[in-house]
């Protein structure tokens, strides 16, 4: 069966390391942050301007001045520090950040990433998306492996305007986990009961299949 | 050197018709209210506005929005508003959308008499076209260009005398990277105190780059997105 | 993750012959004491050392020139140290000389992920030789590339276990720059504090870019001039 | 008689204005400070951090983290600010900084100046005066006009290397108050008792001189 949405941030949750410092998108990659393992120190960063990221406010708590970059209100955790936006993306650039998860709406084969423009649709903006992709040394993309209609958003090339080329390191979708590499998708996990079958079919870019492919364990 | 003016009214008095404006904030947090208000009393118009967003339609710049006031926005994101929608696909918008990073870099470069700056963010995407770019450890860079903006319109948590401003929390964002770079800089705060007040270490504006400061009020402060969770 | 470690020379293990250090302060305020004094004690050599100036000569860097530890000074001004001149002078140490706000946006550059930079200091001046200048709105300007330097030692007032600083008056200057642009940032403290105790508001080195950190001991904080007017 | 540096000082101190930012070098500049007219508001920026330096410190009260770009113990004054070098030279780059007062080894009649360098003797170094000088809306050099030998200092080239080119605005001598023009020195002031043949004997650079020139009176 397909992961649904808190499995994907589960799976995901597994990649993260002690002292990482993480940036999590808005929508799944958001989720990871309940399922960061308990004694480990991770430091999340919020783009508009915050490193220590706490879970929201308790009602009444909510304070305006105190907002992540999905402008949801949040709160701190000890040790946090708040910071302008280019030293926030100065961080972003430089590379301080160890892992950047984020959603897309198609990667390819070689690590192309697009999740911002639909042609034909009201665009609104990359926020600040092409800048963690192209700067970031890790990212993950959290997203489903096909649209609703069924087609394959992970393609031999993006058909939708990119956000960033060559930068994807590793996807985990509804259905499986993989690397990028230089031979294309290399598929490493398939979720509980979902065929290799069912994978190939449904990836219309390079994949390589290797010997056994485990399912992932919750 | 006397850098106190009553109110926004006074504080915008000469931004006129085609200005280039900067105004600080993320989403709604940090905005700097009080002008935008004083801006659509006053009606000024044919605006190009560099903000990272543009407001929500009845709150921020889409007040400036709703009354046609602005010609072009420049924005890394401009979701969360109808009416600027309806504009944009009707043609009487411009929009110019970048990279958060290159948009703030592009602030401090100009603060900084930085001309340009380079950075990855858009290399291999629509917003490298007909940029220039430049390989550096085999990495491409774009090379971006130094905003520069007739005002810079910033709100800032508390303010000096002298225009030393400190900010609260994510309400910081864009404000400081506007505030030095704009030809004249306006600062509004929630609380202007004399100078000597704040702490010489914690300042995070130093008053050079601030023209003219003002005590704003009635801050709406008003949550985008309320979220929260429940007591166990 | 654990930032804190015992002191200096745990801070500084493992610094080897040949590395390139970046070293905080201005003349002999907010230098890292505690590490110069363990580079000193360790007698690593072959250091190439990029620091605003060089000590004086039984203090500061000077302490690690007169062991000969230092086989290339990156300064914008080496004055006040007798065997800095010597050394210089016979052949021993190479050094390059490099304006002092250059100095800053190379550090800058580097922590904010910036390959290059743009700045007119230098031009027309033996500084721009065999480096590129461009004319931006009809003005020249260098291009001057961000440093790359396997350490930053750096010293703060206070400073928590999650590595954030903050720095004192002018004891501040090079110390945030370099500390975000070291692939490797040590930070010496006068005060460590659990995290938390220190205002995020204002933090001046985020923890993100300290690698290790820990609370100096014994400093002598000496002053190069010491100016004062009388009592009317 | 020619002036001293106390007089250089005091001339240079007429070209403040109320809210003047200013950046006062090593030596005659900083006397300047002295002479700043009671009830004018004029803020001192220290390349090394600081806006709004005051006079020295009480003999006691010195603060070892607390000095000015010449590394002597200071003071500030209410409203003073601190803030990192990146920031104190972008502030300058930027032109924010209203007036630069610094001394010179040599101006040449094109307003390029040379302060930090003599060919065989031990270099110390540039220090933040070619950011300065590259920068500054306005500058204001503070020097002798001529040398011990009696050679003149104001040059049609400079004979040392150059700290920048085509930057200096006004020179205020033991001599004389020149304007740099695109024509050359333009003489605006004579020292009391110091006629204009002598200011044109010691001016090795090209000299305009219109009209009667004044005496600066204090």
């Amino acid at each position: 069966m397909a992961l649904n949405k808190e499995q994907i941030a589960k799976r995901i949750a597994r990649e993260l390391k002690d002292g990482y410092y993480v940036n999590l998108g808005i929508g799944i990659p958001t989720l990871v942050a309940n399922y960061i393992p308990a004694g480990m120190d991770v430091v999340l960063q919020s783009e508009n301007g915050l490193l220590g990221m706490g879970p929201f406010p308790f009602e009444g708590e909510e304070d305006p001045d105190l907002i992540n970059a999905g402008k949801q209100t949040i709160t701190t955790v000890p040790g946090s520090v708040f910071f302008d936006s280019a030293m926030s993306f100065g961080m972003i650039r430089a590379g301080k950040v160890d892992l950047t998860v984020l959603g897309a709406m198609e990667v390819s084969e070689r690590g192309d990433i697009a999740n911002w423009k639909i042609p034909g649709k009201m665009v609104k903006g990359m926020g600040g998306a092409m800048d963690l992709v192209a700067s970031a040394r890790n990212i993950i993309v959290a997203m489903m492996h096909t649209n609703p209609k069924g087609e394959s958003k992970l393609l031999p090339a993006c058909s939708l305007p990119l956000t960033g080329v060559g930068c994807v390191k590793k996807i985990v979708s509804d259905l499986a986990v993989l690397d990028i590499t230089p031979h294309g998708f290399q598929l490493l996990e398939r979720a509980p009961g979902v065929s290799v079958e069912e994978i190939k079919a449904k990836t219309a870019g390079k994949l390589m299949v290797e010997g056994e492919i485990p399912e992932i364990v919750f | 050197m006397n850098k106190v003016v009553s109110g926004a009214e006074e504080a915008i008095r000469d931004i006129a018709d085609g200005n280039t404006l900067m105004l600080g904030g993320f989403g709604l947090c940090g905005i700097p209210e009080n002008c935008i208000n004083a801006l659509v009393k006053k009606g000024v118009s044919g605006l190009t506005c560099i903000s990272n967003n543009a407001g929500v339609d009845d709150f921020g710049i889409g007040l400036m929005l709703k009354q046609k006031q602005v010609k072009k926005m420049i924005a890394s994101y401009v979701g969360e508003n109808a009416e600027f929608e309806r504009q944009l696909l009707s043609g009487e918008l411009e929009v110019e959308l970048i990279p958060q990073g290159t948009l703030a870099t592009r602030c401090l470069a100009a603060g900084y008499g930085m001309p340009a700056v380079f950075t990855p963010a858009g290399v291999g995407t629509e917003v490298a076209d007909g940029k220039e770019s430049r390989v550096f450890n085999n990495k491409e860079y774009l090379m971006e260009m130094a905003f520069d903006a007739d005002f810079a319109i910033v709100k800032a948590w508390k303010g000096d005398t002298q225009g030393n401003l400190v900010y609260k929390e994510t309400a910081r964002n864009f404000n400081p990277l506007m505030a030095m770079a704009g030809r004249v800089t306006i600062a509004e705060v929630e609380e202007l105190v004399p100078a000597g007040e704040l702490d010489p270490d914690h300042i995070h504006t130093p008053g050079i780059y601030v023209h003219r400061i003002f005590q704003g009020r009635a801050y709406e402060k008003r949550i985008e997105q309320r979220t929260v969770r429940t007591r166990e």
